[in-house]
């Protein structure tokens, strides 16, 4: 492929470069993979602190935050946590998970990472391009943590920002942590849309000769439909946001009744981009644990040609089905109907996946090692976000659990569950190819015990709070006479959640530990079959001595044609033509 | 550990009970999911010498676990849409109801009963903050808006919930079984005071009500 | 001196009913301000007819609040006693020698939610002073400044002992202070650019002490009657009587 | 599903989109276009429709005559875009240079154009605060607006270039992908002015 | 990979053709005695009109491979369906 090899000369020469070039102003994928790696760990660090302060406040209402003094008056007079400032917290602990932890993690690191490596391609398609997508990214994340040193305080009307709560300082005391909310989210969008036409274009243009649509690794499709959804839902959100920013400043009124604005209107916008979202945020997560659940059950994954279907149909239908997070909102019921059942559609590829990964486990050789637990953990809270999920897809029922912390307990299971513990799977998968050293076992199954259960232990009870009638975003649930005998439930999930971030700690330590004194990895320490496993950890810039040619499909595992209970993908096999992956 | 709250209203019934319905269901997915999952890893788990089953899916199977799935959810989505339409759907509320109007403002419910006429938008209209009082086994229905911003009427013990939005004015009924008193949340994030827009409903015996009410009228003459 | 100084801490007391401290003429009694003179006005507002009665107020959800009255709590829109109207503003429009700078008081003016009421209900402050909002409600207060002129502000005090300090930068009369919480809350705060104003304490007296010899314009201000205007012409030492009359319609 | 396939079929390899990578990034990067362009015109027209009755006759507040020879303007600096895209493909740089100027004047003018309309509409106090009228219109029209700078921007540098000979002898790969923007810019106005100003 | 190998279309009497149009448009929008919606429905269709002659001859959508279509129509349906849900509201 004349483009592949074109881009292996351009970069040619890349190496006599100064270290800023080389490491800061990159234009290598995998350099830049990195960097939104530390940035976005950064910001899931970030979050997790004030998802402890929350957890505070509900456990311990009232009480000073232990370390809380040194907070300033407008948050924490003498520790204690103020009404504005928890609904900042609850606003921006979204925000930081959604858009700077999670998002950045799948699609910045891992697309970012991995596309290249796995297609055969020596880089993105647009490199520069990709290098400004980092650092857009960089300053949105400054502008967003700025939102806390203004006055009136930060957002505060939640990580959803419905209007006109968000619309009217009056009403909300906050203006500029608001604006700032808006223009960060903004830059971020333009960083993504970046991002993702640079994925699609290299995936459609710069596959490795022999590299079929059917023979890329499930991680690679997930992440090319996830670039999709990024590039088409993210303009409708800053489209939204925009017109949210002029309420705030040019007093437009698209959202605030008394002029005739329509506050529907910025729900509808906002879920028909939210729920696509929820798919980028869960989508490549699903790829990559396909492509670590083979290599750990040392099997071709079970119905690859169906999952790759249910990845597109979940990306289509995810267009369908936004106004399930309107059910109460007003909308007309009519339409309640009708996305319910779509809804209720979605369930099924979802369904599908999870049995394919069982098949793939089915008569398997299974080994359990930290990647490979760490990718059964999602598929197994997966399940439980998933089914959950259900409850409130049901518009009765959702009625009564909409907005109480049934939908928290979902939407972390999902994240959580889901997206984290995948990510933690890929982070100790890829690990030694991007930085040439292995992570300690023996560390990583520490941590993975730990969180797996306090990760239980904080978000299942939750379960029960929303049984109860206990809604979200409450600053103190014991005004409410229902909800004062949960006040045990909410202590208990605080300790835990508490406890789950002690968890993180032997993850940093090995994390941070191995950079440095981690074993020397070998190229394939996973014995995997992808392209990216052929070359050296760390991969030489331009990533492949000369263009691969691709023979197999990527899960030819025990395969018959071979001794080793493994094929890579671009091993030419002396004889008989046997089956890609089907 | 909390249970669902006690039933108070007509249709807290039927909403409880697709609850189980969907607990049962996907309890059941949960365990076969989850049993596999552990039956295999310890069954199949990696011993020196052993090779997977070298094999790239089953048609047969897939179409199973696609087709069970979906026929379940379709029904499921079906049944739903019956007991959602019969509460939310704005066409076929009950008539014969006993109407008021609720202005929810930052951070409080403004409730607005029809005065000795029985009709509200009326001149001999009262409101009264935070209190709402309906009579038992007879349907109510509120006109809801908001002043402000979006905030959301909640009653657990009637499994009814439903947000009040500014510039729109949404029907909602119920019809409460059980008399006493029950409190009223807000569910949608309104603001500082979100946390404390608490309001109480009363269910009152019918005549209780009309006593009730008629001494409010009484006091608004008096007021002024 | 002294005189004002007792009728400053009367009106507030007993506008305070019992209440919190300070406020009223809120830095009037500072010794910076004594230097531009010693010439003062004090007088009386008066309520002729029969004054409206002021609605009552439903706290049966705040027990808290409810059992620091005595009696059926009610908004103290109008307070009247003897045919002497509290809770007027005074303040002096015109008169003083111009381009005349005058020193802001250090203390702040301060005003206090306690039983779900604001005490007192009219305060004055000067540009720049801090106004010190306390809580001494075992319960959620927010107070929400809604001023026209200047930047508002919204804050909340979810516990008993909490207190914020705010300043205004731009005279205004008034600006609005409500509770969202207890939607019956209200109080006034009046925005000056010198220090010569007061309140009317419960007997309908205020005092203004303090002022250079000269003629002055005084304007009063109640919310529900609106404003009156006044001249008086002061000398050296001297204290100007004024009256101010406010009637039922 | 048994999808068979030879294993070692590497060499029949199945290309891309048959495009080549900036072409393709600047279609990628128009859909996103289209979906944020969808955001704003589906605002205004959801709002539209919830307020039909008190909508003002966009003739009535706008000037109509003005924006039509403002649309011709941007019409014409399309035409001059592919003409100077022709010329990069035969090979003729003179062409290119001078075609690829009158794009940038035509592009200059109609901002010119509209900022002169702004302050005609301000100054007769129809502001972005005027309503939902207001809001929508400063709204779409503005953000068109700015996409024809930042095409003008582009497209002077692409001019530079040009005269630096970057698009000589038939690599016109450039001209054609911002050409691919500037023609969707266009082709977002021709909508703009149909349903903004006309209807 | 260079399939922008097709003879150029009359640009020019496109350019007649677009001016035509906008004239057009701006003398419909000003009769005042036809039905509302049919003038509606003229503009747009003279608008959509306008648009297919820049989509297929200027940005010469016409003469690219046929697999670029599906990447440049896939917005166009989402766009439709939001639009169209959205409106259920009134």
């Amino acid at each position: 492929m004349t483009t592949a090899a074109g881009h292996g000369q351009a970069d040619a020469g890349h190496h006599g470069l100064s270290f800023v070039r080389k490491y800061i102003f990159s234009t290598d994928h995998k350099i830049i993979g990195i960097q939104f790696l530390f940035m976005s760990l950064f910001f899931l660090l970030v979050g997790g602190l004030m998802a402890m302060m929350i957890r505070w406040q509900l456990g311990y209402p009232g009480q000073p935050l232990p370390g809380g003094g040194g907070l300033p008056e407008t948050m924490a007079p003498g520790g204690v946590i103020l009404p504005e400032f928890y609904n900042s917290l609850v606003t921006m602990h979204g925000t930081f998970m959604v858009f700077f932890a999670i998002m950045p993690l799948l699609v910045g690191v891992y697309a970012n990472y991995l596309i290249p490596l796995k297609i055969g391609a020596p880089d993105m398609a647009f490199p520069r391009i990709n290098m400004a997508s980092f650092w857009i990214a960089f300053v949105a994340g400054l502008i967003m943590l700025a939102g806390f040193f203004v006055a009136g305080g930060h957002a505060a009307a939640g990580w959803t920002s419905y209007a006109p709560l968000s619309a009217r300082p009056d009403l909300s005391g906050v203006h500029m942590g608001q604006v700032l909310w808006l223009v960060s989210l903004i830059v971020l969008g333009l960083s993504s849309i970046l991002g993702a036409l640079n994925y699609i274009t290299t995936i459609i243009n710069m596959r490795a000769p022999g590299m079929h649509w059917f023979r890329m690794p499930l991680s690679i499709w997930s992440l090319f439909i996830t670039a999709i959804l990024v590039l088409l839902a993210m303009p409708i959100l800053s489209g939204a946001l925009i017109m949210l920013l002029f309420d705030q400043t040019l007093g437009t009124s698209f959202f605030s009744p008394p002029e005739g604005g329509q506050p529907l209107l910025w729900q509808h916008l906002f879920w028909f981009f939210g729920h696509p979202e929820v798919y980028i945020l869960i989508l490549p997560a699903m790829g990559m644990v396909s492509d670590i659940i083979a290599n750990g059950s040392r099997k071709p994954i079970f119905g690859y040609h169906s999952m790759v279907y249910a990845i597109a149909a979940i990306a289509f239908l995810g267009w369908l089905v936004w106004g399930h997070h309107m059910f109460q909102s007003g909308m007309n019921p009519m339409l309640g109907t009708t996305f319910m059942i779509s809804t209720m559609v979605i369930a099924v590829p979802s369904a599908i996946k999870t049995f394919n990964w069982l098949g793939t486990l089915w008569r398997g050789n299974i080994r359990l090692h930290t990647p490979m637990l760490n990718a059964l953990a999602f598929v197994s809270m997966f399940v439980i976000g998933g089914l959950s999920g259900i409850f409130m897809a049901s518009t009765p029922v959702d009625i009564f659990i909409h907005d109480t912390y049934f939908i928290v307990a979902h939407i972390h299971y999902v994240l959580f569950g889901g997206s984290l513990f995948a990510i933690f799977a890929a982070i100790y998968f890829w690990y030694p190819k991007m930085f040439g050293r292995m992570m300690s076992e023996r560390l990583g199954k520490v941590h993975f015990a730990l969180t797996f259960v306090f990760y239980n232990l904080t978000f299942f009870p939750m379960h029960f709070l929303g049984m109860g009638g206990h809604m979200r975003r409450i600053y103190d649930p014991s005004e409410y006479e229902f909800m004062q005998g949960m006040q045990g439930t909410n202590t208990l999930i605080s300790i835990a959640a508490f406890l789950l971030l002690a968890s993180q700690a032997p993850f940093m330590w090995n994390f941070f530990w191995s950079l440095w004194k981690g074993a020397k990895a070998p190229d394939n320490p996973w014995e995997d079959n992808g392209l990216e496993w052929t070359v050296p950890s760390p991969p030489p810039h331009g990533n492949f001595a000369k263009t691969p040619t691709v023979y197999h499909g990527p899960y030819e595992f025990a395969s018959p044609l071979v001794t080793e209970d493994y094929l890579p993908q671009s091993r030419p096999v002396p004889g008989a033509g046997g089956r890609a992956a089907s | 550990m909390q249970w669902l709250p006690p039933q108070a209203s007509t249709y807290a019934g039927d909403i409880d009970f697709m609850f189980w319905v969907i607990l049962v269901i996907t309890g059941i997915a949960f365990v076969v999911v989850e049993a596999a999952l552990l039956v295999f890893l310890i069954r199949y788990r990696h011993r020196p010498g052993r090779r997977a089953h070298y094999t790239h899916g089953n048609t047969t199977a897939e179409v199973i676990w696609t087709a069970v799935p979906a026929v379940t959810m379709i029904a499921l989505g079906i049944w739903s849409g019956r007991v959602w339409a019969e509460i939310k759907d704005r066409d076929r509320m009950p008539t014969d109801a006993f109407e008021v109007a609720i202005e929810a403002k930052q951070f409080e419910w403004t409730v607005t009963y029809p005065g000795p006429d029985g009709v509200l938008g009326t001149s001999d209209d009262f409101a009264v903050r935070n209190q709402l009082h309906v009579p038992v086994n007879r349907p109510v229905k509120i006109h809801l808006t908001a002043e402000d911003v979006i905030h959301s009427f909640f009653v657990p013990e009637f499994r009814i919930k439903q947000d009040a939005v500014p510039g729109m004015t949404i029907p909602v009924w119920f019809e409460a079984t059980a008399m006493g008193q029950f409190e009223i949340g807000c569910a949608e994030l309104c603001g500082l005071g979100h946390y404390r827009m608490r309001g109480v409903v009363t269910v009152h015996a019918d005549d209780d009500l009309d006593l009730w009410l008629s001494a409010q009228t009484a006091d608004e003459e008096a007021g002024t | 001196m002294r005189s004002m100084f007792t009728a400053v801490l009367m009106a507030s007391m007993s506008v305070a009913c019992g209440g919190g401290e300070g406020g009223g003429g809120g830095g009037a009694d500072d010794a910076a301000t004594a230097a531009l003179g010693t010439a003062s006005v004090s007088g009386t507002v008066m309520f002729s007819g029969t004054p409206p009665s002021n609605p009552a107020i439903d706290m049966s959800e705040e027990q808290a609040c409810r059992d620091k009255h005595p009696g059926a709590p009610t908004d103290p829109q109008v307070v009247v006693n003897a045919g002497r109207l509290a809770n007027v503003f005074v303040r002096v429009t015109s008169g003083l020698p111009a381009g005349a700078t005058f020193p802001r008081p250090s203390a702040p003016a301060v005003i206090d939610q306690d039983g779900c009421l604001y005490h007192p209900r009219v305060v004055g402050v000067m540009v720049g002073q801090g106004l010190e909002i306390r809580n001494s409600d075992p319960l959620l207060h927010n107070i929400k400044a809604v001023p026209t002129v200047n930047r508002g502000f919204n804050i909340s005090q979810p516990q008993a002992g909490m207190s914020t300090t705010r300043t205004f930068t731009t005279p205004e009369i008034m600006v609005p202070l409500e509770c969202n919480v207890h939607g019956w809350m209200n109080a006034f705060v009046g925005v000056t650019e010198h220090p010569f104003f007061a309140v009317s304490g419960a007997d309908g007296s205020f005092s203004i002490a303090g002022l250079p010899a000269g003629t002055y314009q005084l304007e009063a201000w109640h919310e529900r009657f609106g404003t009156r205007t006044a001249t008086v012409t002061v000398a050296d030492g001297g204290t100007a009587a004024v009256e101010f009359t406010y009637s039922a319609n | 599903m048994s999808h068979a396939m030879a294993t070692n079929a590497g060499t029949a390899f199945e290309p891309g989109a048959g495009v080549y990578d900036k072409k393709l990034g600047m279609w990628v990067f128009l859909g996103s276009e289209v979906m944020f362009f969808t955001a704003l015109i589906g605002t205004y027209i959801v709002l539209r429709f919830g307020a039909a009755e008190t909508w003002p006759l966009p003739s009535s507040v706008l000037n109509i005559p003005v924006t039509a020879v403002n649309t011709f303007i941007l019409i014409c600096s399309s035409v001059s875009m592919v003409k100077a895209y022709a010329a990069a493909v035969e090979g003729n740089g003179k062409g290119l240079r001078f075609w690829l100027l009158i794009t940038v004047l035509g592009g200059a003018t109609f901002v010119g154009v509209q900022v002169y309309e702004y302050m005609q509409l301000v100054g007769h106090g129809f502001a972005p605060s005027s309503g939902l009228f207001g809001s929508t219109f400063y709204t779409m029209t503005g953000f068109h607006g700015f996409h024809v700078s930042m095409g003008v921007i582009c497209m002077s540098w692409v001019t530079v270039q040009a005269h630096r000979g970057k698009y000589d002898n038939g690599r016109y790969e450039g001209v054609e992908t911002i050409g691919l923007y500037w023609h969707f810019v266009d082709l977002v106005w021709i909508i703009l002015f149909t349903i903004v100003y006309l209807i | 990979m260079a399939t922008t190998e097709h003879k150029h279309p009359n640009y020019m009497a496109i350019w007649a053709w677009l001016a035509g149009l906008t004239v057009a448009e701006v003398l419909v929008a000003t009769l005042s005695h036809i039905p509302r919606h049919w003038l509606v429905l003229a503009l747009l269709v003279m608008a959509i009109w306008k648009a297919l002659l820049v989509a297929l001859y200027f940005m010469h959508l016409r003469f690219e491979p046929r697999r670029l279509w599906p990447i440049v129509l896939a917005p166009l349906p989402l766009a439709v369906i939001m639009v169209m849900v959205i409106l259920q509201e009134f």
